[in-house]
This record gives structure tokens, C-alpha cells and sequence, in this order.
């Protein structure tokens, strides 16, 4: 590793950049990183902040880590704002500050069956769950997306899996796929466990059946975070038992019936 | 390199400390750094009963800034006692609480609490926080409340150095200066956050559910250096400058213009281990500047 | 899409005006842009006598945003009136004279003087810069001082419109706001710079040789968009943000809280031809959010 | 040109960065951009400020124009910040938005002996003015430098030249340049005009010997800029018959006569 600070912290590293790979759109880009001494559990994330931004923009960002492997870290960036923009425009072997692996992940025991549920850059934390997975037939994933299906890394999940895609361009589309969710929750409900990652409205969709149909379940909620380990409070979700609590630290990833969401 | 500094009772082994708000408890940073390397630590804000704060969205991003409205969310004093000062390394660094009350009365029961804690060195009092619509700003916003709730605070707690945390929205920061030093503060701390908004014109909504909140950052510190260089020129006791500073340059500029200690908040943020690389970098960077001691450096901004 | 907008007898075609001070005497943008294009152009502060300002250096650059100390450098108001005036496009784009007097009978006599003129539109009395050490900004943060220097000049200059243009440097904003209302201002404008300081541990000087100056920029924005929402809220008459605006959706944020105009300062110098495209650029966007007309998005923000 | 805002106005393109050329050290730098549709004097200068910057560092950059052709505007940058700094790392076909030509260049008659004093990156302004000269054997140049002499573009400038460089590593070289300079401002005198352009200090040395000998001179000065085109008042200069008047019109070349330095 280029340059580590493993004497002064577990945890943060300052890694090259080893390449870009746009996944045939500008605005879908993987990174690949030089790979960190620590392991971790899918659902996991990181912040990224290049050396280049000095001062503006201020925060780092986060993102699931989308695999890794001996070779490299991979992260799965759609570009929706600044700090995207300037990372997918970021030149190969720059540096980037990364410190991780952050938050609760995924809670997996390898017999059990999961049924996937993945909306857009919701994707990002089971590539390496699904690839690592060693009896990927246990898994089902059903993925929706609103841009072609090209963009997103879903053609490289292992084929043992049951996948399914659907992609949304308009409301009415919309609906069908809350109805198919609503389906295959309740048709799927105690054969395993419901795993979950997307955007809120997505989210919010499945919380809703999870919760009418009791099937055990736990979601990855996307929250603004400055800092990424517990001490600005800005990341915040609510709670049934604790009230207001830092889903950099207690989340992302949390069970369905915990959440108000 | 000798970076120690005394401020008034409370030594510090250099002048680099956590900015309250912006470092947890401390224990959140243990990961990345040493915390004995610390100066000092300073804790979130602590009140009398637990509060649970704003609602989300609390914070948002600005030009070289952000806004944040967290609106004082903590764990309150007892389970600060209990739960996370007994895991900080207090007696190598001092642990300094910083307190947020609604009225006089509150503080001072709080400052008594905390007074009588030989794990906490000193006490942080933040009249100035601008979050929370009962208390708080109006206290640092006037030189007599700011004087009242010092000596009130002064009383609670005889034995334990008194930081007072000035506001900046004043229209003149040396009047309330002095009015607190002139009441029993032992030094004096600032900048707190400015008061700012950001709001999206796509949802026709403020970004922070608050609607307003504090603004810190780097966008600030030009603010800050002029305020703490202002009320250096009108106190005799010491002053803890913040706002902005996010390197070693950035620290040495307020200890330029007078402070004798400095906090690093919002940059925490950047980089969690950024604070511990900026006690390595200090003594580099005056030794650079061909200085003897932080002591000589201090105050020495030659103006025309 | 219908961008026009009447400020209480001052009728501009957009919304979109110049800053004073960072777009000269207006003529220094000819070569960039066609100066009938904007909604108004405010020119640089202008005095009894000519000025020839700080000692420099009188600019530096902060964390997203800049520091100056210019301290008022102006031809005076004659040569204006003689040099610069009848080169403008006064009859396409209202011209609206900046104002700066170390007294109320200055400011007085100077409001008569450009009250006469028929190509100036409007006038904008300065009562808030912070570089010129007497005058200046004591009448910007004090009520009284505010609404004294508005009714003299309001007496002078009975017959056109009167913008006072307020000091972010306050305690509280919405007490200078009314207070000028009351006195006779028909429009207010904010904010001016806030104070600022920035320093060089190499030379151990300040960057600015008046050693503090006025921070604009992007990093100020926050600021000045809670201050215009403030006064928004509290005053009856127009209102006209600044502070930081650099694009069309900057502009529209300071429209949603409530402002009937803008002003484009610091970010002129970002690119000379900016404040140009953003004339072209606020309506496209205005139409991207499906609003029919400006009139209908101002003060739309949606506070819980 | 790729994007030229010509319609709406004379002087502000946004022009691509064709490519950048190191002159064999990472703080010297030719940029090398889309040449703009006006032409110049010697002297004048542009404002340089990519796109990419966003808001941070608020200002443009002020550089003397190097070299123009019809292939190219020739902008040579030594790194000395932020800005600079950005500027070298600036990628290939990235946009930059570039106004000029700004201000008052160097008053010349071709029929003139001309002495020119460039001390480090003064030497900028003189690189087109010497190539472009008919007559370049009327032109002498004493060329002080602290780096190594092929950090500059002095090698390139016409062999009929007159040319001498002398490198200052310490203050002893400095005082023995300052005597140079002094020599040689003598001996020139009256026998055509001296151009100099340099740092402060180098340009303090100039103008005490050229006001002391009453030689004709024109000095090129840098200061402070925030705008360019005479807005902000930030870059004024002290002149003997005008008082504070703005360098970015004009100058940055004066009379010496003219300068309080
Ligand atoms: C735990 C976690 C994991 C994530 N994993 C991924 C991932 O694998 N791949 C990926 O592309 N993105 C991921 N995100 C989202 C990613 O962090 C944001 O898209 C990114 O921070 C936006 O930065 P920006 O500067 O481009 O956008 P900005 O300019 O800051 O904002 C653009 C828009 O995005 C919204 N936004 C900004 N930050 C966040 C945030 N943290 N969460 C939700 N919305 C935000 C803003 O409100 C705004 O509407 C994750 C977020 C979290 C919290
Ligand atoms: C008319 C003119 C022509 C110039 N031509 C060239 C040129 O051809 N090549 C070249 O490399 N440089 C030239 N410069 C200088 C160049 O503009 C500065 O080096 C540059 O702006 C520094 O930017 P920065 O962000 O890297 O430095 P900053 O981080 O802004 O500052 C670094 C140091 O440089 C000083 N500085 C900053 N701006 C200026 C300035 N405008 N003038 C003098 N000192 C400054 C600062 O005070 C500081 O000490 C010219 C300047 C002017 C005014
Ligand atoms: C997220 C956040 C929370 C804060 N909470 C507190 C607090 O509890 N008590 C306090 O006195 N100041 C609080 N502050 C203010 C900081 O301690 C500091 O005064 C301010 O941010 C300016 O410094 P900076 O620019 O270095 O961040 C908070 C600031 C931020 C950004
Ligand atoms: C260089 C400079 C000169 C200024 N001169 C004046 C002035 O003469 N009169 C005045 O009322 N405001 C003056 N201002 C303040 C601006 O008009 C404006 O209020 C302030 O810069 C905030 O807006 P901005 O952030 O868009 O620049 C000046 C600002 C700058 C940067
Ligand atoms: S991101 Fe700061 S507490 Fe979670
Ligand atoms: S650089 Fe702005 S007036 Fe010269």
C-alpha cells in the first residue's frame, strides 16, 4: 500500500487510485482502490475524500463497499452531485483518504435463504455478497433500475442465483414494481430473511410490506453523513427502541422492525 | 519543541484540542489516533437530562463550510459520567465537558455536578449556541445575561477553570469579552458556529428540518481570526481560538494573533486522524518558521 | 417567462443587478456583455470628494470567498456625473448610485446632488462598510444611527427610490430593518461584507494592510440568505439579497426566501461575462421548475 | 475553438487546455491552450480560471501572455500555491476560462535598441516579444534566475540576441546581480530604452538604478488581482502623477518615471 497510517490508526488510510471503469454511461463509474489491510461484512461502507479537495467540498462521502478482493477495494458510484462528479472524474493514481469498514453490515449466516431486494445503487453492497457467497443458489435477488440495465453491475452476480430485473421509467411503472415487491414479500415472508438497499422512496415500500407481512428483515438506509464514525450526529434515522440514533454506528444496516422510517 | 501551554490553571502538553460537537466523546476518534497526543479533549455538549435533539436533516453542506442544526443531542451528564469519561484517558489528557443549559439555574446545577469530577479539568460553558430556541443564544447575545450565567457558573464550581464559548453574532464580541472575564470566566473560547441557512429550490424546502443553523468551516475563519484577535487586544485572560482551522498554518495564525490554544472542529470531519497529524505538525511547522517556542510566537502579528 | 420585477417605484427588467464595488462604474463589463441586459447596475460607492483609498495590498483570498479593505477608493461624485454617467445605458438599465459619507449631512448633500441627476434611478446608501474608520459602519449597527442617516437623506432626495443597504455585523438584523423602514427607506438591500481577518505567519503580517477588511463570497451565502429571510419576515417593503451569489440557482434561493431582486457581487470577478449568462440562465431554470412567473416563487419556501 | 462567447462578448473565451509541457521540473509549466481570436502586445496579460474550480479559489490568475501562434497561446506558470499548483495538474481538453488581452503591454518601436531586464519568470512577457522580433539582434537580455537555467525559456530565444544569464542561489549571488544590473543600466543609458520584469525586489533594484542614470524604462509590475478588467481596486499601484491607480489597465508596464516602488 502506498502510504498507510496504520501506526497511528486502525482504520485510515490514505490509498491509490488505481483505475476507472464507466460501466458504459458518464455517470455510472466503479473505482478501484488499493485494497485496505481489514476485512469486512457486506453492507458496510466507507468515506472517500481525495486529497484534492483541500477545502471545498468539505465533507468525505459514503459508499457500500461493493467488493473486495486481494487486488483492489471497489467502489460503485452513481454521479448525483458534486463530490460524485469530481470522483468520477478523478485521475488514476491519485490519492483518495478512506477510512473503514464503517457501520453495521449485513447479519448472514451462510444456511439460511435471502431474498435480495435491490433498488437502483441499492445494488452496490451485495456484489461482493453475492459473489462471495459459497451457495449463491440460496440467494434470490429481485432488482429494480431506472436507467438500462447495462449501467449497473448486475450481469456479474453469480448465475447460480435467482435474479430478477425490472427497470422503472415512469409512475406507472413505479407501481407495478411496488406491487411485485409487495408479491414476493409475502410470498417469500419466513422462508429465510429480506435484505434490502435503495433509495427511500424504494425503501419505504418495502418497510411497509416487511412490516405487514412480519417477515424477518433488514434494511440499509441512506442518511447525509459528514463524518462517518459517530460524532457529528448528522446522520440520525429514528428508531423504536432508542429514538434517534446514528446510522453511521447502529446502521446502515438495521432490522425492518427497529426502523420509523 | 516546547508546545505546552498554560492557560490560566489548565496545562495543556500543546495547544491543539477537539472542538466540542465535532469529536463525540473522544472515544469515536480512539480508532484513528492517540488520544493522549491531545492537548486537550473537549466533549459534546452535555445538559442536565439526556435530549434527543432536532429532527433529520441536521446538517448540510456549504462553500467550504457546512450547516448544522443537531439541535445539542447528548447523552446528559449522568450517563457522560457513567458511560464514557471512565474510558478516556483523563489522566493524561485533560478532559474539558463542555455544558449547554436552558436558563442560569440549570447551568449551575450542571457546573456543580461536573465540579465535583476530578476526571474533568475544566468546564466549557456554550452560551452561545445558536440550535435551540429557548436558552442559548440569547445568553451570548447580551454582555449581562453572559455575565450573569458566568458568575452563576462561577459560584457552582469554585475549583474548576471556566471557559466561556462566545457567540460571534454580536454587532461588538469585546463588550461580551469583557463583561465575562470581568465576571469570573478564567478564559474565553471562540468562535462558535454563525448563524446561516441553505434552503433547495427544487423541494422549496430548507435543507435542516430547523430551518436555520450554525455555519463552520473554513468559510468562517476569516470571521473567527478577526474576532479572536480583537478580543486578545481587550481581555488579560486567555483565549482558545477556533472557526475553520483545518491545518497547522490555520492553528498558528490564531496563536499569531493571540490565542493561546486552538480547537479543531468541522475539520475532524475531513479526516478523523487529521487532528492527531496536526500535534505532529506543529512543532514541525515553527521549527520551519525558525521559531524557539510557541510561547515567543504567540500575539507576535506585527501591524502596521 | 416574465422576469420583471417593481421594488416600490424602481421597475427592473429582471432581477438581476450588479454589486457595488465589484463592477466598477459598470463600464469596465462593456467588452463582455451588453450592460442593457441586466436588471440594474449599482456602481461603485461614491463620495463628496474623490477617494483614493487604502494603502494596498487590499484584497486576499479565503476559503470560498475573498477579503477587502479597499477602503473606498472613488472618483468622486462630479467626475461621475462628468466621465462616467453618460456612457452608461441609463435609459435601457436603471443606474443606481452607491453612497458613502462619513456623516449624515455628507450622505445629505450627496443625496441632493445625485437626486437631481434624471439618469440615476435610484439611490443606495452604504451605512455598513467596515474599511473607512470613521463613519461607516457605526450607523449600519445602530438603529437609531441607521434610521437617522435614512430620514436626512430621505429629505434631500424626496423624488427617487431609496435603498439602505444594511451590515451583516449585528446582533440582530431585523431591529436595523425596521428601524430604517420606519425612517423612510423604500427598499432595503443585504448584506454587505462581514468583518474578517486573514494573516501571513511567514511575515508575521496581516494579508490586508488596513490589517481587517470585509469577507464576500460564496462562504458567506449561509449568512446572507438567514439575514435576507429574516428581514423578509419582518419588514413590508422590498427587499434585495446578496451575498455569495455566484449561479441562477444561488439567485432563485434568495428569491424563495423572500427577496424581490439580487445582486451579483465577488462573483463578477470569478468571470466577467458571468452575471451576463446568469440574466439567461434564471429564466430557463425558473422554467425547468415549472413556475410560471417569478412574482409566484417568491417567498414560496415551505418552513415546517 | 471549441466555446467562444464572442456574441455576447469581445474578450472571454472558455478555451481548451491543449496540453501541458514540463520544462524538466513539476514547478514549471507551459500551458499550451486554444489560441484566442484576438492579438496582443507583449506585456499584456490574461485571466486564467478553469471551470473545474468551481468556487474555490474564488479568483482567476493572472499570467503574462508567453508566446501566441496560430496553433496555440503559450502560457508559461511556475507553481508557487493553490492556484499554480491546480493549474499544473490541470487535465488535457479540460475548459478554462481565459479574458484578455488585459491591460497596458510594452510600448515598442521596432527602429529601438532595447535592454531587457528579466529576472525568474519575468522573463514570460519577453519569450513572444524576442521570437516575434524582426530584428532581434537590437535586443539584449540579462536573464537572473534561482532555479536551474532550463527550468526557463531562455535556451529558445533568438541566437542574434544578445544574451546573458546569471543564476542567484544565495544572497551573495543577489548582491552581485544588483551590481550587474547596475553596471549594465549604466553602460545601456541612452542608447535605446530598458524593459524589465521580475519580482519586486529584482524591479525595486531596476527602477532605483534606471530613476539614478534617468534612463528610459518600462517596468513591469505584479500585483495582487482579483478581477482583471479594472473592477475591484485590489491591484492598484502607487504612480507619482495619478496617485493609486489600478496595474490590471494601466499597466502591469509603466513608466519608471511614473512608479512609486
Ligand atoms: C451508507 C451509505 C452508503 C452509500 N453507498 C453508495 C454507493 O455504494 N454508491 C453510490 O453511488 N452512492 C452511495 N451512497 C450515496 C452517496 O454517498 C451520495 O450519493 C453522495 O454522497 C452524494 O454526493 P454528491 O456530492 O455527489 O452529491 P451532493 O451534491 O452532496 O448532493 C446531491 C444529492 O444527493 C443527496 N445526497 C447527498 N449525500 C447523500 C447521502 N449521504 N445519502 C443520500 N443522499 C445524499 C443530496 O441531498 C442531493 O439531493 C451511500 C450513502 C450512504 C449513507
Ligand atoms: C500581470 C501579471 C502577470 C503575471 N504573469 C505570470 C506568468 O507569466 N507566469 C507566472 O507563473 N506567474 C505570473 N504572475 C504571477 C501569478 O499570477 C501568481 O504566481 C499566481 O496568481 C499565484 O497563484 P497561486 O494560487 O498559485 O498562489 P497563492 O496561493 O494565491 O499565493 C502564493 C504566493 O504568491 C503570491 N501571489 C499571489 N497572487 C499574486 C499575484 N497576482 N502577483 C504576485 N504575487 C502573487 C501570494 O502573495 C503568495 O505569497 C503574474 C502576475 C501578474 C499580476
Ligand atoms: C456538528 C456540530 C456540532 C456542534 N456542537 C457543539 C456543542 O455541542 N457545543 C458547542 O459549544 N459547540 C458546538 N459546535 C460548535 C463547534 O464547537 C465550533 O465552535 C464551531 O463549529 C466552529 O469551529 P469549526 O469551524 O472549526 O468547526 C458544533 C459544531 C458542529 C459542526
Ligand atoms: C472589492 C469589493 C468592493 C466593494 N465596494 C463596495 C462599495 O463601494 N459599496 C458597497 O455598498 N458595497 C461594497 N462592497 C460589498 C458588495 O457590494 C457586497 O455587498 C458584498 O461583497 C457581498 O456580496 P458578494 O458576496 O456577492 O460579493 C464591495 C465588495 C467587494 C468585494
Ligand atoms: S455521520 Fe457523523 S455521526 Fe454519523
Ligand atoms: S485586478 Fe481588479 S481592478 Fe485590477
Amino acid at each position: 500500500m502506498h502510504n498507510t497510517c496504520q501506526t497511528k490508526s486502525r482504520f485510515c488510510d490514505r490509498v491509490r487510485l488505481l483505475g476507472l471503469d464507466f460501466a458504459g454511461h458518464p455517470d455510472f463509474v466503479h473505482l478501484y482502490l488499493e485494497p485496505p489491510s481489514w476485512d469486512y461484512t457486506p453492507g458496510q461502507f466507507v468515506m472517500l475524500r481525495p486529497e484534492i479537495w483541500v477545502q471545498d467540498p468539505i465533507w468525505p462521502r459514503p459508499f457500500s463497499i461493493c467488493e473486495k478482493t486481494p487486488e483492489y477495494m471497489r467502489i460503485f458510484v452513481q454521479v448525483v452531485g458534486r463530490g460524485t462528479s469530481l470522483l468520477s472524474s478523478a485521475v488514476p493514481d491519485s490519492e483518495i483518504n478512506m477510512w473503514g469498514p464503517l457501520g453495521r453490515g449485513f447479519r448472514l449466516s451462510l444456511d439460511k435463504r435471502y431474498l435480495i431486494l435491490a433498488g437502483g445503487m441499492g445494488i452496490a453492497p451485495f456484489v461482493g455478497l453475492c459473489k462471495e457467497h459459497p451457495y449463491p443458489g440460496k440467494l434470490s435477488l429481485i432488482f429494480g433500475h431506472r436507467m438500462d440495465r447495462s449501467c449497473y453491475p448486475f450481469d456479474e452476480l453469480p448465475g447460480e442465483m435467482q435474479r430478477q430485473s425490472m427497470r422503472q421509467t415512469n409512475q406507472e411503472d413505479m407501481e407495478h414494481f411496488g406491487r411485485v415487491l409487495q408479491e414476493q414479500i409475502a410470498r417469500f415472508a419466513f422462508k429465510g430473511e429480506i435484505l434490502a438497499c435503495g433509495p427511500m422512496p424504494f425503501l419505504q415500500v418495502v418497510h411497509k410490506h416487511v412490516l405487514e407481512t412480519g417477515a424477518p428483515a433488514q434494511l440499509s438506509v441512506e442518511t447525509r453523513m459528514a463524518c462517518g464514525v459517530g460524532a457529528c450526529l448528522g446522520c440520525v434515522v429514528e428508531t423504536r427502541s432508542q429514538g434517534l440514533v446514528q446510522s453511521c454506528v447502529q446502521g446502515p444496516v438495521f432490522d425492518a422492525g427497529e426502523l420509523v422510517l | 519543541m516546547n508546545t505546552s501551554v498554560d492557560l490560566g490553571g489548565l496545562r495543556l502538553k500543546n495547544p491543539i484540542m477537539s472542538a466540542s460537537g465535532t469529536f463525540g466523546y473522544g472515544l469515536e476518534f480512539a480508532p484513528y489516533g492517540d488520544l493522549q497526543k491531545l492537548g486537550a479533549i473537549v466533549v459534546k455538549g452535555l445538559s442536565l437530562q439526556p435530549r434527543s435533539g432536532n429532527p433529520p436533516p441536521r446538517i448540510t453542506e456549504t462553500p467550504c463550510g457546512m450547516l448544522n442544526a443537531i439541535g445539542l443531542q447528548n447523552v446528559g451528564v449522568e450517563k457522560f459520567l457513567r458511560e464514557k469519561l471512565p474510558f478516556l484517558p483523563a489522566d493524561k489528557t485533560p478532559v474539558i465537558a463542555n455544558l449547554y443549559a436552558q436558563g442560569a439555574g440549570e447551568f449551575a446545577e450542571l457546573a456543580a455536578i461536573l465540579g465535583d469530577e476530578p476526571k474533568v479539568s475544566a468546564l466549557e460553558i456554550n452560551i452561545s449556541c445558536p440550535n435551540v430556541r429557548c436558552g442559548g443564544v440569547q445568553f451570548g447575545q447580551d454582555p449581562e445575561a453572559a455575565a450573569f450565567v458566568t458568575r452563576q457558573v462561577r459560584r457552582a464550581c469554585p475549583d474548576k477553570p471556566l471557559i466561556i464559548k462566545l457567540s460571534p453574532n454580536v454587532t461588538d464580541i469585546r463588550v461580551i469579552a469583557r463583561s465575562v472575564q470581568e465576571a469570573g470566566a478564567d478564559i474565553i473560547s471562540l468562535i462558535n458556529t454563525l448563524g446561516g441557512m441553505a434552503v433547495d429550490i427544487h423541494s422549496r424546502k430548507p435543507r435542516l428540518a430547523n430551518t436555520v443553523g450554525g455555519l463552520s468551516g473554513p468559510a468562517v475563519k476569516p470571521v473567527a481570526l478577526k474576532m479572536v484577535y480583537e478580543v486578545c487586544g481587550v481581555v488579560d485572560i486567555p483565549v482558545i481560538g477556533l472557526g475553520g482551522i483545518c491545518s497547522a498554518r490555520d492553528a498558528l495564525e490564531f496563536i499569531m494573533v493571540g490565542a493561546h490554544a486552538v480547537q479543531i472542529g468541522t475539520a475532524n470531519f475531513m479526516r478523523p486522524d487529521l487532528i492527531f497529524d496536526l500535534v505532529d505538525e506543529l512543532p514541525v511547522l515553527l521549527a520551519e518558521l525558525g521559531v524557539e517556542s510557541l510561547e515567543k510566537f504567540r500575539g507576535s502579528l506585527e501591524t502596521a
